[in-house]
Order: C-alpha cells, then structure tokens, then sequence
C-alpha cells in the first residue's frame, strides 16, 4: 500500500486494454479517478460496473472503452445514457461490446471474484432472453437435487476503483452508508486503488462496518469531493441537478465533447475540475 | 370530477394494492412514488427495500435515484448490494415486487433492455437491473407503466423479464418461485391476468376512463375479464399525501447542492 | 414475529426430531434456550452448530439429539466435549451419528441456505478423508474452466435459535461483536428464534451493522443473561473459569447427570439456572 | 543455560519465524502465543486474523477461545465468519497459517479427527475445524506440536488435513493453491520438509536438545537435513515479553465474572 497523487495512482495502475472496475452503488461513485483516466487517454478498456452512470458515459464518448460489462445502463431518474447509446447504436466513438448481466448476475459473478471462485450460482435468468445475446451465462446441476440453477463467470478486474470517505495511515479504508457491491469488486481485483474524502489518525470505531484493510489496499489517493456529483455520505449530497443537467449535455456530440474539453480535459486534476464547475455556478 | 392527474390516478391504485406490513422491492419512479404513498396512507408498517441495499427505508422526500443518501438515512439497516439479491430476494424474503418496464406483453413478460434488434439496436434501452430476478422471486409483482400500442405489445423485442412466457400457466411449469406479475397497472386502469390463459385483461378502469380510451392505448386486442371494476377517484386525502410528497421532493431536489471542496 | 416467553418459544418451535441449528460462534451461545429444550425433554434432534460447544454437549448428554452436523467439537482452549465423544464413541446415552464438515464446508452450506439455493460451492476438502466418511460432500465441475470444486448441501434448519444484544418492538434484531454464522444461520432457517439481552425503544444507529429485520424474526424472547457461560459483548464476559470447569464436571456420566438435574432440569428457568449458579458461587 | 521451558523455546521459536506486516490466520492455543509474542516484540505490523472473524486483532491477553471478547474489542474490524473463509482464506489474501494438530505424519499432512477407525474410534478428538481450508490456501503453513511418537507418526489414522501428501512433488501436481507446512516447530526443534521428497527433517535443533532426543520423540526414522541450525535460547527481552503476556493472561482469565442478571 503506498499514499500517491491521483494522476500517479492512474498511471501505475490504469493501461489501455485494462480490465478496469469503478464501483459505487449510486453512492460514492469515483468521478475524480474516471475523470483522470479519461486525461490519460487510455484506450481499449474493459470497463466493468454494475451502474455505468455519468461517469462510464463520459468514459465512453471520450473512447476509452472497447467491452462493458454491466447490468443497467442508464442516468438513475433521468433517463437515457446517451454516449453509451451513441456507441451501442452507431458506434461513435467507436463500437463498444456489451457483456450484459441482471444485478443478480452480476453481483454473483463480484461474489465469485472475491471468493476466488471460478463461477457464481443463482436462481436466475430464467426463461428471458439474455442468455441467448450472452455466452458467458451458463447453467450448471445441483449435485444432490439435480436441478439447473443459472452460473457466470468470476469477476476478476484488473484494478478496482474505489471512493471512500476515510482511510487510515496504514491505508485501512472504511466505508459507510449504500456499499453496493464495492467490497465484493475490491476483493475480486488484482489491484485495488481507493480515493477518499480524508486521511485520518484512526478510522471511526465500527466493530462491523465495512473495511478494506491495508494489505488488500494497493494505492489510497486523498481526494475530497473525489464523488462529485454522485456523493459521500456524511461529506456531500448527490448533485441530482447535475444528473438531470447532462441529459441535454450529452444527447449532442458536439456538446458533450465541449464539455468534456473545458471541463475534464483543460483542468489539470479534480480540485480543477470542481473549481471550474463552481466559478460558472457562481 | 377529480382534478387528478393520470399519473396520480396511477399511482394512487398502485398504492391502494399494497398492504400494510408487507415487504415491498421498490423499482425507481412511479413505484416508489406509489410504495412511499402506501406507507404514508394506508400502510404505515410496510417494509420498503431497494436494490441499493437499504432496507425498511422511510424517506422524507423521493429518491431521484436508487441509492440517494436520504434512503440510507432512514433506513432501518444497509446491506451490502450481493445480499439484497440472495439473502432477501432469492431467499424468499420478498411479498411485492414492484416494477416499470418499456414494454409489456400479453402475458406480462417485459421488456427493459432494447427497441429492435439486440446486435443492431434501433432504440438502446437501460437494461435488465434486478428486474429479471424480482420478477422470478418476490411472491407476486405489480407492473406500472403508460399504456400505448407501443408500450403494451403483441410481441416483445426482447423479453428481459419472465411474466407468465407463452401462457395457460407456462410459468406455473417454469423453475420460477414467485407467482409473476398480478396486476399492470397503466394509466386507465388496471390489467390482470386471466386465471388459465394467463392473458392480461382489463379488470379495473378508472371512473373517469373509458373501454374504447384503453382498448386504443392497448396493442392487442384487449378482452375484458369477467368482471371490470371502476376504480374510484383518488381521495382528497390520498391526493394531499401524494401532492405533498412530490412538493417536499421537488423543493429538495431544486435545493442547490454545497459543492465539495474545490480549488 | 412475536414476543413470547423462552418455555413458549421452545414449546411452539423446536420438535421431537426437528432439525435445529443454535449459533453464535463462542460469542452469544444460546445457552438459555439450549437448557430450556433440555427441559423439555425434546429428542431425535437433528442438531446443527459450526462448533458444538458446552450446550450440546449438555443436549447431547441428556439424551436430545439423534445427528449432529458440525465442523469442530471441542471445549475451546480446554479440551474434549466429553459428552460428545462419550455419545460418539460409547453410543452413551444413545448413539449419534456425525455429519462432519470443516469451518469453511460449513458456511458455506449455511451461506447456500440463506440463499436459497441447494448447495454451496467451494474450494475446499482437497485430498483429505472428509470427504470418505460423509457422503453430503460433493464435486461440481465450472462450466467455464473445467474445474472441479467442492460441493455441500445448503442448510435449511426447521429453526434457528440466536441469542442477541437487542430487540426493538418490532422485533428488529441487533447484533454487534463476534457474529460468527449467525446472520447465515438465520436466514437460511424455515423459523427463526431470538433470545436477547434488551428489549429497546430504539436499536442504536448502525448504518451497516448485522440486523435481523422482524418478519423474518419469529419469535423474540427477553432472556438476560441468555448466553452465559459464553457472553454477549457489551453485556457480561465470557466465564472462562465455567468452561474450564465443566471439563471435570462432563467427563464422568453420573457427575455430568447430577449437574445437570441440579442445574437445568430442577431451575424452573434460566433466571433459575443462574440464582443457583450465583448462590452456589457466594 | 536459558531457563526457559520447552514451551516457551517453541512459542519463541516460531514468533520468529514471522515477519513484520505478514498476514497471519492463527490457530489458537500455542499458535496463539506465538503469534501475539512476535507482534509484542519483533513483527508489531504483523496482522492477525481468528476464525471467529477478528481482523487485525491486538490483544491485550490471550484469549482461551479463538472468539474471546478480548479480540473482538482490540480488532481493527469483525467480519462475519463466512467472509473469513471466502474472501480472505480462500482469496488469497492470507500470508500465513498457524497451526496445531493432534498427529502429523512425515509429509506433513495432519489428522485432528480421530484416533482409531472413524466410525469405531479409539478417541474422537474435536475435529477439522477451519485446518483443511488454511492449509490448503494460505501461502505457507507452520504446524506446532509437542514431539512424541504419538504425535508425529509414520501413518495417519485419519487425514484431515492435506501437508505434501504421499511427498514427492504431489502437493504441487494437486489443487491446493498455497504451499503447504514450511515448518514443523517442536519441543526439540524445527522440521521442514526435503526440497524433493517433501519428508520432513530436522533442520534446526534447539541449542539445549539433542539429535538422539529429536529421533526418539519422533514416530519415524528421523532423517537429518543438509545442514542443522542450532537454535539460539530464547532472549531475555522474549521470555520477558512472553511471560509477562501469559501473566497478563493468567491474571485475566482467573478475575471473577460478574454474572449477568440473575432472579
């Protein structure tokens, strides 16, 4: 576990053809680490999120991706992804492979990741068709009853992202509020990269809450606001203007590549992005 | 005359089916609109859980997504996303399954995933999220959508969620352990499926809708069940509740966010 | 769910030849219930606990229990259950037969079972003779690699029986501390029963804490001290002079009886059980 | 001449056989003891995890159960249990296992089940518990156990536990991911096992034990590896440090409970 600076973490931890998994369930959803990704430049990424939300779509008009795996692709109460959708209907930027699960799926193969098992269970995906557009959902038999239950492969990224609010100085990480399936995509990782709201002597006591202990922490970058617009609880709420604002941002090309320029592209890290932000709300 | 809304009208008769106490997958939208108006009428003890992972949420005001930090902050406890789905919703711990889709069939089955062909989309679609396996687990599911012959289909695109397959009790036969989709509530009235070919009928309209108004917002050709209610109008008190809501929701939604640190 | 007290509890819950799973791993043993089905004289009990403990051990030597499914039975940090092999060994006092799994078997039978599904996967029972001597441990192969892992049966207990902290009036139930399988062992349950420690307005603020939520809470029971000799933490320590006593008390069959019938069968309940305790100590 | 008893040369012997912030899964008992010894003195980054679901505890006292309060409180956080085994076991993400064992043969595999027949035992001992699954995915194992001819046998009555098997290279043909026993710590000294056969030697003896001691507490004919370290007595500031935790332990464990509630 070593403390770096955001753009380092990315850079030692991120390469085009990755396979690249920021979590967050709505909450705590690492737009800071997505938005530099997205300044490097990288290429080819198999991007892995259960909710791609804003911050894959983003990644997504600007190229980064090659393959999403994911289980719901759109703008939580508003509607469409629209750069998702431009590259899934007409591959602008350029075409994108779907590996589409259900939640259940999907966070029975993060399960399996994290277990270290080959394959996850469940009673699902029964009788719809997402099997048939999927090869990677498959059935195996119950060695005792016999029935068939649904199987996916395990999860195993590359590198996790991650956004907390607190880690310790040994890199211990706590989390609290909506966890999603952030812990099952950290353990499934190779690398786990965290950015959090603070650096602190001693993480709240919480007998069992959430923690990512050290060892399996690779790299915790400090990074306040580091969820902005998604939110950290007990730090900042979800900016639900600015999810339904980037509606009307990212339906047009030419638009949300403006946007992406001035405001991810032409800032140098994320205190420059939530800088500029402010000074046109101001 | 009530001055309701459609919307309101709908969600009104969604609330009106669920009972108190029960256990409730809340889908985004109308039926979370619907479950928190339940809980704030008829129906103060119902446990409301969204896939986010809080359980027995009481918000304040409506979540504009799933996971907003005002349903972790009235949530009688949070879980981690993979328990939700196994522990409680595989697990058998689910009464209602409330649900929205693009599109619904005869039968009940849905679609949420894509308009045209699946390798070359015409319209992209949001995607399967827990529909498939809420539909397959919790014990019965209520569907709410606006009824047009482009939401309510002969034949699905895709069919992401199992309601009752082919019919004449396909889905009885099937490995699914919930009882599939009781009522599709739309913005007429109310369809249910017949007790053996398992065909979506109209089983309650609305008092101020008509049979003609929801056979042409109906894309087959829509068969009356045995007996049709008319649903009566939302009352005042029910309106008040559910206007009330939408106002604290959209005052809190407009308030602006204090962004977090910055340069 | 419904309040009642621990003799009503018992009585509705647990039968002749019920399958019953009493969890707590060293932390929040339910010894009070445990006594309490003593009492009642149930047998042919299928009895199902990771480690069996002194209260099966009690169970087991009065007479309870017909199976046993477990994975470690021993005094922890003493030694032998004398009971138990007392039963295994010398059929004393009737034969018991063992379904025998390691610590990692185990959860994840319970973990299949809170899940409803009909097994549970695991790399585990590799090249060892666990598996000779218990037919309910199984191979699957990965329909994705080929590889074959381990398989067991998912646990359905007729009933689970926990003791806790605290219960709220809805019958909500908070635990906190060493939570062992208890949260599995719960879910997995067709009925589910509660001993604790309180009975309170309000549980305390736990956004991510172990909750047992009350409709799958059968019956709560207000039962202080209902762990002792184990503990519930924040409440009273584990007596770990009792555990070390109880080895001289169960390895002879007529001291064993004598204690018991003192003890458990002649207190009409466990506010019985620990005033003869207590005087016998003053 | 150390004053130290066999007990403490072994619990001294295998403290140093961790490194500082190792990841270590600890039996209890004497593996208990050394593990704490090694974070009081030399390794105090050394993070140890107990099946009860402890993380990172730093205990005070030793525990006489793996699941004492004792860890639960000076535990960096508690876990559930099925979550030990899966994701930090059976993950990978565990350095070391620490062991104790009834019988160890000489390839290392252990029996904690039985003595006798399975089903007609001679005496039934407690059983796996979580052996299998540390030995099999931990990186590297250490058994402890008190040398006799009845404690490391030529032939095991039962197999719990899986060391080199039948030697020679097959541990590393079988799917057991972690390396299995790099070390045996006796009373007398420390065996390992030989590069190609897997058959444990004696590799380093206690300064104050002798060869013909080893080969007479040990069941098979006890070859000698290549080179035989002398094992240096404990240090002054280790028996210091290990007395003084077993004294705090002592003193713990006989203070009266304060028995809960009563009638």
């Amino acid at each position: 576990m070593e403390f770096l600076p955001l753009n380092e973490a990315i850079a030692r931890h991120v390469f085009d053809g990755a396979c690249v998994a920021l979590e967050g369930f709505t909450h705590l959803i690492p737009f800071a680490a997505g938005h530099e990704i997205i300044r490097q430049g990288r290429r080819d990424l198999h991007l892995v999120r259960m909710t791609p939300d804003l911050i894959y779509d983003q990644m997504i008009g600007m190229g980064c991706a090659r393959t999403l795996t994911f289980s719901w692709g759109g703008n939580p109460g508003v509607g469409s992804l629209h750069r998702l959708r431009d590259a899934a209907e007409r591959a602008w930027p350029c075409a994108i492979e779907l590996d589409e699960h259900s939640h259940a799926g999907m966070a029975a193969a993060y399960c399996a990741g994290a277990a270290h098992l080959p394959f996850g269970v469940l009673r699902g995906y029964l009788d719809n068709d997402l099997d048939q557009v999927n090869a990677k959902i498959r059935r195996v038999d119950c060695p005792f009853t016999g029935e068939t239950l649904a199987a996916v492969p395990a999860i195993h990224p590359d590198v996790t992202i991650l956004h907390a609010q607190r880690a310790d100085h040994e890199g211990n990480v706590a989390i609290h509020g909506i966890v999603g399936a952030q812990r099952e995509a950290a353990m499934a990782a190779k690398a786990l990269v965290v950015t959090v709201e603070e650096i602190v002597d001693r993480l709240p006591p919480a007998m069992n809450s959430v923690v990512l202990p050290h060892w399996i922490v690779d790299a915790v970058v400090h990074c306040p606001g580091g969820a902005y617009p998604s939110y950290a609880h007990g730090h900042y709420a979800r900016d639900n203007a600015f999810y339904q604002s980037w509606d009307a941002i990212s339906r047009d090309r030419e638009r949300f590549l403006d946007w992406m320029r001035e405001h991810v592209m032409e800032t140098r890290d994320h205190a420059g992005f939530l800088a500029r932000l402010q000074r046109k709300a101001a | 005359m009530s001055d309701a809304t459609r919307d309101e009208w709908m969600t009104v008769t969604a609330a009106r089916m669920l009972w108190d106490r029960c256990v409730c997958f809340v889908g985004i939208g109308l039926p979370s609109a619907a479950c928190n108006l339940a809980r704030l009428t008829h129906a103060p003890g119902v446990v409301l859980i969204y896939e986010s992972g809080t359980i027995g949420t009481r918000p304040d005001v409506l979540p504009l997504s799933i996971g907003d930090g005002e349903l972790a902050e009235t949530a009688a406890f949070v879980v981690p996303l993979p328990e939700v789905f196994s522990h409680y919703l595989q697990g058998g711990r689910v009464d209602v399954g409330f649900l929205g889709a693009a599109q619904v069939d005869r039968h009940g089955n849905l679609n949420s995933t894509v308009i045209g062909r699946y390798e070359q989309p015409g319209t992209r679609l949001p995607g399967a999220g827990g529909a498939p396996e809420i539909a397959a687990h919790a014990k019965q599911t209520f569907v709410m959508l606006k009824a047009s012959p482009r939401s309510l289909v002969p034949q699905l695109d895709f069919r992401t969620t199992a309601g009752y397959l082919e019919g004449g009790g396909a889905r009885k036969r099937s490995r699914a352990s919930g009882g599939g989709p009781r009522a599709v509530i739309t913005d007429y009235g109310v369809l249910t499926p017949h007790p053996q070919t398992d065909e979506l009928q109209l089983s309650a309209l609305f008092e101020e809708a008509t049979i003609e108004e929801a056979r042409a917002a109906t894309g087959w050709p829509l068969a009356l069940a045995d007996k049709v209610d008319l649903i009566a109008a939302p009352t005042v008190a029910e309106l008040a509740s559910l206007r009330a809501l939408h106002a604290r929701t959209r005052e809190a939604h407009s308030r602006p966010i204090a962004m977090p640190g910055g340069a």
